[in-house]
């Protein structure tokens, strides 16, 4: 790793704290900034060095290194400590490079959505949720887990409701999303309430070690691990629990519905496998039953009617949030497989979808921005509108459904043979129908798109009218990495093998 | 608005004693129960109090809105800035021993005091923020329609 | 750079590639961008008969590279089965070019520009499947092939053909997610490798079961291959301009689903356990199924277009067929019949398309007549014709006679007597349509005037029929080379 | 069996704020009393943390003894937390004279309750939001209107 020398000593120690620290502070002060610009420029500065620090965090575990970072200098157990390893450095720097790509589409489109006064707020709120999502994925003290969940939740619901300038169902989804957040992250506190009865220590590595050593624990930590599990199933949006979130997703300002479908569940995600993997252990039964039996379950439950559920929206977000419910169920199943080839997958499938999603979600938000179109049937004539646009959300859709040459087919792909290694051949069919789902809920738009004729009003064909550069260029990045990974994957398929082997999981 | 003359009365005595007593318990946070959670609270509740005496306006001009959001990131930035400061002397975010290299524990009791003081800051100011946004909205409706 | 079989199979897919990257540039100029497919269609079939050379003399061109998605390699090796495909595909490339610059301009359709790109790119397809060395790369082209064909196939982007892209897309891409891709992985795990291998790779590692699940699985999921109940994609795609179907639909999609067909039981599961599952006996009759069913339907269809495709959907099965039977004889008379039932097949299209541009009629009933206005056209359907039901001296009379050959081998007398039928179908559903041509009186000799001279206006859509159909009699009398040269495709190399 | 709830009567009392809130939250469909049922379901876990770090005959963890000396300061805090490892072992016995209950958990809920507040914040603020724009604080009637709008695609 011959980059590995343009990053200073000190930040590939002090990163871990810093990527964390920067926008907290950082977003403190937008809150409070006189102009929205002057606010924009410092988000974008910051999401930059987090951006670049978790790159050089990323090639410090691809050589194969981790790094435990003492807060305060207080040793672990006894302190708290930030951790980066195999497995959340790709996380990181998922959640820094997209708050960046958002960022820098949120120029145009915050504008748009947000009312002038409270711009300056929001990308403050904006910096905080990313502090949060950051700290949850980074922090190896399960109470600190907690804390920065809640840090990056409550962030989110004010984001969320900051829609309500454009459509005042915001409003109710954002405090749908509260109701349900809220009883998930106590679901969570509730948990580890049992866990620290059990092992009296929250750092996450020593309750895995003393849990090792009590070969699984009593009622008490199974108990906490099933209130773990609901409360991160919440916020992960596992079906069944899943509500608030097409209605979140659906509302919420685009910029926040990009950033939130490619990250917020995703760090959800990586907590549940850094939970059920590394803090419990598949090893005891009960992790093991839950694991292969609800994830699996859920995860095909997910896929199967979140598919169909997608298919009969009118509103195109709403069909989008509905897949992601069902691509959640991707990253399950392949959890649920519990063994090395099923975690890759699934992780691999964590990272391509947040590519995949955030690229469509970028295209719908440039419709909205453009002509105000949210609904399935006011895609008439988009392709010949906005083209470059509607190609990006052509090919995201292309990846979506898992054609070959995009990220999707990588993770479909993995996902099947994993499936086949373990011997669940009716898993491979559950993901190729569902695959075949995601043809019509995505081939309806893109029909609609292309062959119907642009709508006439007063009598004039709609002239055609692009979506700026600054929106088109986060998306056609997006859309390039889907099909890069697609032509060459190695790099999320390393990736996704490093998280695996932190995870361990059963051979 | 004219308040009840009792109440402005013990209010005007009780609002400095509710203060002193927030910043006693941000002192003997040290050696007791106590911090800057609990102080920002009370000293908040000191301001509350005031304007729900002589209200929300009068509260407004001894505490304007624009310091309570300043007090907010001052807080924050006074925690933040405490590790700041600690990262440009070479060690560990919020790792106080090194602010006195010559005696760890001094360092430590002095970085803890700029930490609760920033905790101070932020949560009376959020307090009193919270307040504000709530009891500044004009209701559209009247009260019987509620 | 040397001229190497190496870079030759790497310009199999560059060559339509950088096509289709310079045919848009020239979008302002009409003729510079149809020389620009011309010329490309050249050199590519150029291409193709050096590495056919090569191939003739034993060598087996590979290229790597990469591999994705961990164990998954994206490979090229170029075999007799694969570049028999990609002679056809290359040389009809050429002819099809020169009838939709005809058919195009005579017609004057719309957005031609989109058309020769997506063209481009379907052959770029076409060839990346003929070259492919393993399952993978082959099912990535696959999709590829699909996706770069439904702007084609919804051309005229109207309400029909959106309806006939819709299906078209469903059940392709459909079977091939749900059924073909699981397949694919399902030998990677069970074999480790994907590669084509001669023998084929599941010897000896796979159950019964699992061979008759897999082949199962492939049977339906080459839905290209439009085996019947996966085949409506085939007559809906018919909504696409006659130049997409001829190309297309007689030549690349459909032959590449039965040449994967074909490649698979021969590389992948090998004709000794392919013949011994009796999941294979059971696709055959399928086959013969479709055989003799889609004959049934071509024959009640009054569209010409429509009943061709019928026609194409029945004698597709006939490679299935011999693929099923995995006998010596029946692999090399499904591989002959790619090759003779896509000249004779195109032909048959192309006089379609012709008789649609000159005189504007695509009904069977309103050809009363009209082979005494447009007699090379008919003569050339007449010559098809005559080629896809297998009267010698036409090539289409070889694979008859080798699959008839494979059916007797493998003692199935019913197989036999469904290629007899169908023989006799195909007498019924084709012939008449060139002798109503040539024998009825015209409904309305006035219009069959104005036809006539109309006619030499589109004096490129009349050529490459005529070219096609000589061509399928001139390939009667080389399948003896061509049985030469597939012949290493057979483990041990003998029937 | 009723000793064993009395014995234990403050998980009774948190199970039973538990369950309250958990169901005010879902049965109610006023926008307020949801927020007021998380507010119990939340508390009923403060409650539950807290009653954790008790110790049997453990006194207030205050330093009693001297504590000029930073260095003592941080070695008391460092017995503190042995001390939190073995509470739910049972017997919390260990070098310090002093028995003190585990502090850690009140640390930790005062962090949640923090987070409580402000959760509690928003979700009032949405509310009054809500009241504006849909005129109403009931869920059906929230839902019907979206509902229609839904339908029709216009605010009708």
């Amino acid at each position: 790793m011959g980059m590995l020398e343009f990053f200073p000593e000190w930040l590939q120690y002090h990163g871990a704290a810093l990527a964390v620290v920067l926008p907290l502070l950082m977003g403190a002060i937008c809150a409070i900034l006189p102009s929205e610009r002057l606010a924009w420029i410092t988000t974008l500065i910051v999401v930059s060095i987090c951006t670049v620090t978790a790159f050089g965090l990323l090639l410090v575990t691809f050589g194969g290194e981790s790094v435990i970072y003492k807060m305060g200098g207080w040793d672990p157990p006894k302190g708290i400590s930030y951790v980066i390893d195999g497995l959340n450095t790709p996380v990181i720097f998922l959640i820094s490079a997209m708050a960046l790509l958002t960022t820098l589409y949120g120029l145009p489109s915050v504008v748009a959505e947000v009312e002038p006064k409270k711009r300056a707020p929001f990308y403050g709120a904006f910096l905080i949720g990313v502090a949060g999502l950051l700290g949850m994925v980074v922090t190896g003290d399960a109470f600190n887990v907690f804390v920065f969940l809640e840090v990056s939740s409550i962030s989110t619901y004010v984001l969320v409701a900051m829609g309500a300038s454009r459509d005042r169902r915001a409003l109710a989804a954002a405090y749908r999303y509260l109701i349900l957040g809220s009883i998930g992250a106590t679901f969570f506190v509730i948990g580890l309430g049992f866990l620290y009865m059990e092992t009296g220590t929250l750092n996450m590595a020593d309750i895995g070690r003393k849990l090792q050593e009590l070969e699984g624990g009593s009622r008490v930590a199974m108990v906490a691990f099933g209130f773990i599990t609901v409360g991160l199933g919440l916020k992960l949006a596992m079906f069944p629990l899943h509500m608030w979130l097409p209605g979140a997703y659906a509302h919420a300002p685009s910029f926040v519905t990009v950033f939130l479908a490619s990250t917020a569940t995703k760090a959800a995600l990586y907590l549940m496998l850094r939970f059920s993997f590394t803090v419990f252990d598949v090893s005891f039964d009960y992790v093991l039953t839950v694991v292969t039996y609800l994830f699996t379950g859920l995860g095909c439950a997910a896929m199967v009617l979140g598919s169909l559920q997608a298919i009969f929206q009118t509103d195109a977000r709403r069909t989008l949030a509905y897949s992601s419910v069902a691509q959640v169920g991707y990253m399950l199943l392949g959890v649920g497989m519990a063994t090395s080839l099923g975690l890759t997958a699934g992780y691999v499938h964590l990272l391509n979808h947040a590519v995949i999603k955030g690229a469509l979600f970028f295209a719908l938000g440039a419709f909205w921005y453009r002509y105000g179109i949210t609904r399935t049937e006011d895609f008439a004539g988009l392709g010949k509108m906005m083209p470059w646009t509607m190609g990006a959300f052509t090919l995201g859709g292309l990846s979506l459904i898992g054609v070959p040459l995009t990220a999707g087919f990588i993770s479909k792909l993995q996902l099947a043979e994993a499936a086949l290694q373990r011997g669940w051949g009716w898993a491979v069919f559950v993901i190729m129908a569902t695959s075949i789902l995601a043809i019509i809920y995505i081939g309806r738009l893109i029909l609609t798109a292309y062959f119907q004729a642009p709508p006439e009003i007063d009598g004039e064909v709609v002239k055609r009218n692009e979506a700026p550069l600054m929106m088109l260029i986060p998306m056609w990045i997006l859309v390039a990495l889907s099909i890069t990974i697609g032509v060459n994957s190695d790099f999320v398929v390393q990736a996704g093998q490093m998280a695996a082997e932190v995870l361990g999981g059963i051979s | 608005m004219t308040p009840h003359v009792i109440l402005r009365v013990v209010s005007k005595l009780l609002i400095p004693l509710i203060a002193m007593f927030a910043f006693y318990v941000q002192f003997h946070g040290d050696y007791g129960p106590g911090g800057g959670f609990q102080a920002g609270v009370i000293l908040a509740a000191a301001v509350i109090l005031y304007a729900l005496i002589f209200g929300l306006d009068e509260a407004k001009k001894a505490i304007p809105p624009s310091w309570v959001r300043i007090g907010m990131t001052l807080g924050v930035l006074l925690y933040g800035g405490t590790g700041v400061v600690t990262w440009l002397l070479g060690s560990e975010f919020l790792s106080y021993g090194v602010l006195t290299p010559d005696h760890p524990s001094h360092g430590q009791h002095y970085g803890i005091l700029a930490v609760e003081l920033g905790v101070l800051l932020a949560v009376a100011s959020v307090m009193l923020a919270i307040f504000y946004a709530f009891g500044s909205r004009q209701p559209e409706l009247s009260d019987e329609d509620w | 750079m040397s001229y190497t079989p190496e870079l030759a199979l790497a310009l199999l897919l560059i060559i339509p590639l950088v096509a289709s990257v310079l045919i848009p540039l020239c979008r302002r100029h009409a003729n510079i961008r149809e020389a620009v497919t011309l010329i490309s269609a050249a050199l590519l079939l150029a291409n193709v008969i050096y590495l056919v050379k090569i191939v003739a003399g034993g060598a087996r061109p590979e290229l790597h590279l990469g591999t994705f998605a961990g164990k998954f390699e994206i490979k090229f090796v170029l075999e007799p089965l694969g570049a028999v495909f990609a002679a056809i595909a290359s040389s009809l490339w050429i002819i099809n070019t020169l009838f939709s610059i005809g058919y195009m301009r005579g017609n004057e359709e719309k957005n031609q520009t989109r058309f020769y790109a997506f063209v481009a790119i379907a052959i770029a397809a076409s060839m990346g499947i003929a070259a492919s060395g393993n399952l993978i790369t082959l099912f990535v082209f696959y999709e590829v092939l699909t996706l770069s064909t439904f702007p084609l196939v919804t051309h005229k982007g109207d309400a029909k053909a959106k309806r006939g892209g819709t299906i078209y897309a469903l059940i392709l891409m459909g079977t091939s997610l749900g059924l073909l891709l699981p397949a694919v992985i399902g030998v990677q795990v069970i074999a480790g490798t994907t590669d084509f291998m001669v023998g084929g790779v599941l010897e000896g590692k796979a159950s019964m079961l699992a061979v008759s699940i897999l082949l199962f699985l492939f049977a339906f999921g080459i839905g290209k291959a439009a085996l019947m109940p996966v085949h409506p994609w085939l007559p809906n795609a018919m909504v696409a301009p006659t130049p997409v179907s001829a190309l297309l639909h007689a030549v690349a999609v459909v032959k590449a689903g039965v040449f994967t067909m074909l490649k698979v039981v021969t590389y992948t599961f090998g004709p000794a356990i392919a013949t011994g599952s009796s999941m294979s006996t059971i696709l055959s009759w399928v086959a013969a199924f479709s055989i003799v069913i889609a004959s049934i339907i071509a024959m009640r269809q009054d569209n010409l277009k429509k009943r061709l495709a019928y026609s194409t959907v029945s004698q597709l099965s006939y490679v299935t067929l011999g693929a099923m039977l995995a006998t010596g004889y029946a692999i090399i008379g499904g591989a002959l019949q790619i090759i003779m039932h896509a000249w004779g097949k195109i032909t048959l299209f192309m006089c379609a398309g012709a008789i649609y541009t000159v005189a504007h009629r695509g009904e069977i009933s309103k050809l009363n007549g009209l082979g005494r206005t447009m007699p090379w056209v008919f003569g050339a359907f007449l010559v098809g014709s005559l080629s896809i039901i297998g009267a010698p001296p036409m090539g289409g009379s070889w694979p008859k006679f080798f699959l008839m050959a494979g059916a007797i081998d493998s003692e199935k007398a019913i197989l036999l007597a469904a290629l007899i039928v169908s023989s006799i179908l195909n007498v019924i559903y084709l012939i008449p349509i060139a002798v109503r041509g040539f024998m009825r009186p015209p409904d309305d000799p006035a219009k069959d005037a104005v036809i006539a001279i109309e006619r030499k206006k589109h004096r490129w859509v009349i050529i490459p029929p005529v070219l096609t159909a000589l061509g399928a009699f001139i390939l009667f009398f080389f399948a003896g080379d061509m049985t030469d040269f597939l012949m290493p495709i057979l483990p041990g190399g003998e029937f | 069996m009723f000793s064993a709830i009395f014995e234990n009567f403050h998980y009774t009392i948190v199970i039973i704020l538990m369950m309250t809130g958990l169901y005010v939250v879902f049965s109610s469909g006023n926008l307020i009393k949801k927020l007021v049922g998380l507010s119990v379901f939340q508390t009923s876990v403060f409650l539950l943390y807290i009653s954790i770090g008790k110790v049997r005959g453990g006194q207030p963890p205050i330093l009693v003894d001297d504590h000029s000396s930073g260095g003592e300061h941080a070695s008391a805090a460092t017995n503190l937390l042995a001390g939190a490892a073995e509470v739910p072992a049972g017997g919390a016995h260990h070098a310090s004279d002093v028995l003190y209950s585990n502090p850690l958990p009140h640390v930790l809920i005062l962090t949640a309750i923090v987070v409580g507040v402000a959760t509690l914040a928003i979700g009032l603020a949405l509310t009054v939001r809500i009241r504006e724009v849909y005129g109403s604080i009931e869920e059906d009637v929230i839902n019907e209107i979206d509902y229609r709008y839904n339908l029709e695609g216009t605010d009708s």
